[in-house]
């Protein structure tokens, strides 16, 4: 059930020029979170923006009560967060919206991610370890210094396989084509992906014409975050008359519900 | 405040009667910002909120507008849902049951193209339990007048409202759009219209631009700009009909706390509702009725209308 | 931005041509912001500023609202100054002068009860050198319409912008109110009456309540609403003239940084207007002139003209 | 020449339960600065308030270039500028209208101050003290704990009696009381005063009464600080057509020209 609380700061740090990782104790909201849910969380308690903003899970830690987010830094509200300090409490709301599908069975899983997009993924792929699947994990970013989360992954154990538009480290060029080159089709059973949406579109393409089953995690501006404000309205296929709404019906979906 | 002088054992009545709608407390959530209940049920507790103004309905089912849908300004917001909605029936067999099992206070919320389509939902409602008043929101624009909002042209208003009045043996309380000349007009068209009560205000029309795009950042173009941003417009045109117009205010724009509530209850508000400070807050309804509460204890206020209006001169 | 792009060398022409006013730049102080320009020289230099629009300025002295005169809101401020002003004759014999005398491009403010004291003062200005053009302000009460507001009937509007067209040579800018239930046909009608550009917006009304008091909190009960709040209302507007009405705009409503001026110029706004922000930033106009001209080199866009109007469907 | 300026924020602590002192550097904006005047600023440069909020000069250092304000949390803008961090910067705009006016010889003065609005007066105390005055300070709070400035105080070298309501310390009672019961008139060339103003009335009665001349530092909600506006208006006397305007004819006027 998701609640609303204030969570105490226990680590806040840049990870690089424009991303930071904050960590928050609240072992009721923590320990409901599953991957692919968000929170929404207020940067300023007393003053800045109006609305709160849909950060996803990075991740959790059910046993210390704790939540980790990944953001970048964009406009106002991400600006303010980064004023928070440890042993601050932060406000914040979930978690919200429905997350990816855990498979029954241990698989073979890709996981794509491409910039702060590669967020809500670790997470994930902490849940699928657990769940003895084989993970491997694309990760695109511009260059070197925007590759965050090797840390976690590695920790994680997973297969890491990263993309640097400049070629400083990994594959030089869009993650898309790494895994158009690199990635034999016939290995992969399932495919999770998170970030700027032509990433995802090509990655949707690349599940679609191999016939692998995947989901990918969307973003929309959002007020309420609970399927209340209507807000949040996208049309998944072109032909829909429906507007589904990210924050309630998402923000995860198949590759089989959307058109790119 | 008093501190001083608290008396926790005083008692204190908060409850209201706006217009034949009896509030346990008057904090109530607006039309459009808390859908139907049902989304807010995991953060605050349905029965113990002064009313619940579910999402404006509409006779047919309605998909809404193109997105963007909403984009903060500063100290707002704006939204151009287009009142998607599943049609008055649906909202009848599916989702009013489950507030009333809740133990809700409801106000439906209705809009049409036609004043005939206003009189039919309100006819179908009537044939209905479970639903404490009906709330007209009178900001749509009007087919017939070629676009022009019903809620801009006194004759219109009062038309409208009568229409549903004699559909129905509910409380009606339209809800006036502050897009307007001369606010007093309308509200006294909505009385002479018969209405129990008056909601106030809507939402202001406004737009924002995506310099990097050059184009508006909302997908309709306009949309309404709600939020702390419009508390002083809202205050200023309740305080202005208050002094001219008999009915029981429904009062509301910016809400964000109880000291926000207040403010609108001393320009004659009998009760308040809040928008989008259900977005900032999910318990917010709750925070402002209990903040209402405690500080009629601290000074010694034993019934809430001895603040109504206080204020005007 | 297109940061890779800039070519310092580059030139840009941020010049506007405003319904006749010559403007370096497209930034001008609005009125009742920026005193009569000696308040700020030491903070900005006055020839920089594209126009500096004085204090509205009236036939006689008056001497103003009864304070609290000024109150903060989320995002804006309410104001009841009360048109306080030296009169019309003082004003061009001694703050005029000095005005000229530092280079600055002078618009001035007027107001008045009736349409014959608009004229009067009109006739005034004429004689005089050193103005570059009146704006009216048309948000006064009405003293013959009963204290209704000027710029709310868009037959007093024409009638009084043809009054002051008829006593001037100068270009003469209504300055409209954005209290009305149709904005585009009050634009009509000052341009019916002979209007050379339109100023918009100009303060919503509002008002702000002290809990602790339980009283309004400006003395004069209501005030105008300015700032970042009124945004939002302002840009709708001026979209919707900019679509129906061929005279040049001067924009404005709550701009705090050149981001904000792109939007008001890609919704139609010709020239921009600043007022509260002169309050925070005292070299705001300056500033936002500046941001503009980087936008343009980085974005190469050799004329503003090219961006005005370039959000509007 | 008043300016407009970032200064950096060089100490900034809190003084009493509600109380802060805060010091940057701004030395064009400190080499300007008169006692009685006041400084516009920003409690955040980002976020918070839409307006500046005067505050008094409290103590200046021109040799440092450092401006010292004394400021009581009533606020949002004040509870904002609490947040701020040594090393961080503060917009100011100052120094703004018209201050005290200084005796042209040595004279024996008497300072009278109410709650924070002690604050112009220990500048003015510095500034007297060059110019050999006599000085004596009356300061009137609520309790011991909220009397800040007894040390700046004792450093500038002045005589001092505290009034506190609860007798925590000194007289116990008004500072007006004080100032009846204890202080004879005739050893009294001038009187300054800044607080409430029921105190400064009761302290305008006491000089004129006695043929005292004296000024007072007034306040008024403000926009422009600079006489753009005209927003700050006040009538001094009830009979006056016109308002004049605090932040500029002011803040400090002569007993003379204010009826209270
Ligand atoms: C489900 C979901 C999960 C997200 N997870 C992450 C994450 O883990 N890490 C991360 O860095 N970012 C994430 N985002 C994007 C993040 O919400 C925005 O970057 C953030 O709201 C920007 O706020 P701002 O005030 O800094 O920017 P501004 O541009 O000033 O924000 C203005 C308004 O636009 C909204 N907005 C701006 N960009 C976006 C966006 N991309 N998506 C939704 N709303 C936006 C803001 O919420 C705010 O209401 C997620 C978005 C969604 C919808
Ligand atoms: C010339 C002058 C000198 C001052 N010097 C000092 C000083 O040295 N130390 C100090 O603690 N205070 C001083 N004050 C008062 C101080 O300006 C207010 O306490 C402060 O503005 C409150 O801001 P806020 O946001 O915390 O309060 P809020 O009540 O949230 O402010 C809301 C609005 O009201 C205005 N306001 C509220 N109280 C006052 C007030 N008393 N005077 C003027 N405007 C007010 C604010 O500026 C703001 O615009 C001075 C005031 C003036 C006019
Ligand atoms: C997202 C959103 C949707 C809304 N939908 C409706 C609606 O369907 N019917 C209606 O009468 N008002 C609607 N409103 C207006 C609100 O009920 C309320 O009158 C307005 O937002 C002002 O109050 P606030 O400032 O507290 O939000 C909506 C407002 C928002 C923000
Ligand atoms: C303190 C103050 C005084 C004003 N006085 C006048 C005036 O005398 N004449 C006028 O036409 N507009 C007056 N205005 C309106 C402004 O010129 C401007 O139109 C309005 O404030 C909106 O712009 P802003 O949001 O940038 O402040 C005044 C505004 C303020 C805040
Ligand atoms: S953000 Fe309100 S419905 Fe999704
Ligand atoms: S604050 Fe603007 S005139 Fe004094």
């Amino acid at each position: 059930m998701p609640s609303v609380g204030k969570g105490l700061v226990i680590g806040h740090h840049q990870v690089s020029d424009d991303m930071y990782e904050i960590e928050f104790i609240l072992p009721a909201m923590s320990a409901e979170c599953e991957p692919g849910q968000f929170v929404h969380i207020m940067p300023d308690m007393d003053n800045g923006p109006l609305l709160r903003r849909p950060l996803s899970l990075y991740d959790v830690d059910k046993k210390s009560g704790s939540i980790t987010l990944l953001y970048k830094v964009v406009g106002q509200g991400t600006r303010l967060l980064t004023r928070v300090r440890n042993k601050d409490y932060v406000d914040v709301m979930g978690p919200l919206g429905r997350g990816f599908s855990l498979p029954g069975v241990a698989q073979n899983v890709l996981l794509i991610g491409g910039g702060v997009g590669i967020a809500p993924l670790i997470y994930l792929a902490r849940a699928l370890k657990e769940l003895g699947c084989n993970i491997k994990v694309l990760y695109g970013t511009g260059t070197r210094s925007e590759l965050v989360v090797f840390d976690k992954l590695r920790q994680i154990g997973v297969e890491i396989m990263p993309a640097t538009m400049d070629g400083t480290v990994g594959y030089k060029g869009l993650v898309t084509d790494l895994l158009a080159d690199k990635v034999n089709p016939s290995e992969i059973d399932f495919i999770y992906t998170c970030g700027p949406e032509p990433m995802m579109a090509g990655v949707a393409q690349f599940a679609k014409q191999n016939g692998i089953p995947g989901e990918a995690s969307l973003e929309e501006h959002m007020a309420c975050g609970v399927g209340a404000c209507l807000g949040c309205a996208r049309k998944l296929k072109a032909e829909d008359q429906h507007y589904i709404k990210v924050c309630k019906d998402g923000p995860v979906f198949s590759f089989a519900e959307i058109d790119f | 405040m008093n501190k001083g002088l608290i008396n926790p054992g005083e008692l204190v009545d908060i409850s209201v009667n706006l217009g034949g709608v009896k509030m346990k407390n008057p904090v109530a959530v607006a039309s459009g910002t808390f859908g139907y209940g049902r989304e807010y049920e995991d953060f605050i507790n349905l029965s113990s909120i002064g009313a619940i103004i579910v999402k404006g309905t509409t006779l047919e089912v309605r998909n809404g507008n193109k997105p963007p849908r909403v984009a903060e300004t500063p100290a707002g917001m704006l939204n151009a849902i287009g009142l998607e909605n599943p049609g008055i029936d649906k909202f009848l067999t599916e989702y009013l049951p489950y507030l009333n099992q809740k133990g809700a206070t409801v106000i439906a919320n209705i809009a049409g193209n036609t004043i005939e389509e206003y009189a039919a939902i309100a006819s179908r409602i009537e044939s209905c339990q479970g639903i404490a008043a009906i709330e007209m929101n009178i900001s749509c624009p009007n087919v017939k007048q070629g676009g022009l909002q019903f809620g801009t042209n006194p004759e219109t208003v009062m038309r409208v409202v009568a229409a549903v009045k004699s559909e129905t043996s509910l409380p009606v309380i339209p809800k006036l759009s502050p897009n307007v000349t001369d606010i007093v007009e309308i509200a006294k068209a909505a009385e002479a219209g018969g209405a129990d009560a008056l909601a106030m205000i809507n939402t202001l029309l406004g737009m924002a631009v995506d310099i990097k795009k050059r184009q508006p950042v909302l997908g309709n173009i306009f949309g309404g700009l709600s939020g702390p941003a419009i508390k002083p417009v809202a205050l200023r045109m309740i305080y202005q009909v208050y002094k001219e117009v008999k009915l029981p205010i429904l009062g509301g724009g910016g809400i964000m706390n109880y000291q926000d509530a207040l403010e609108f209850i001393m320009v004659g508000a009998t009760a308040v509702s809040i928008g989008t400070g259900n977005f900032v807050n999910p318990h917010i309804a709750g925070d402002v009725a209990q903040g209402i509460q405690q500080y009629m204890e601290e000074n010694h206020i034993k019934n809430i209308n001895e603040l109504v209006g206080i204020a005007v001169k």
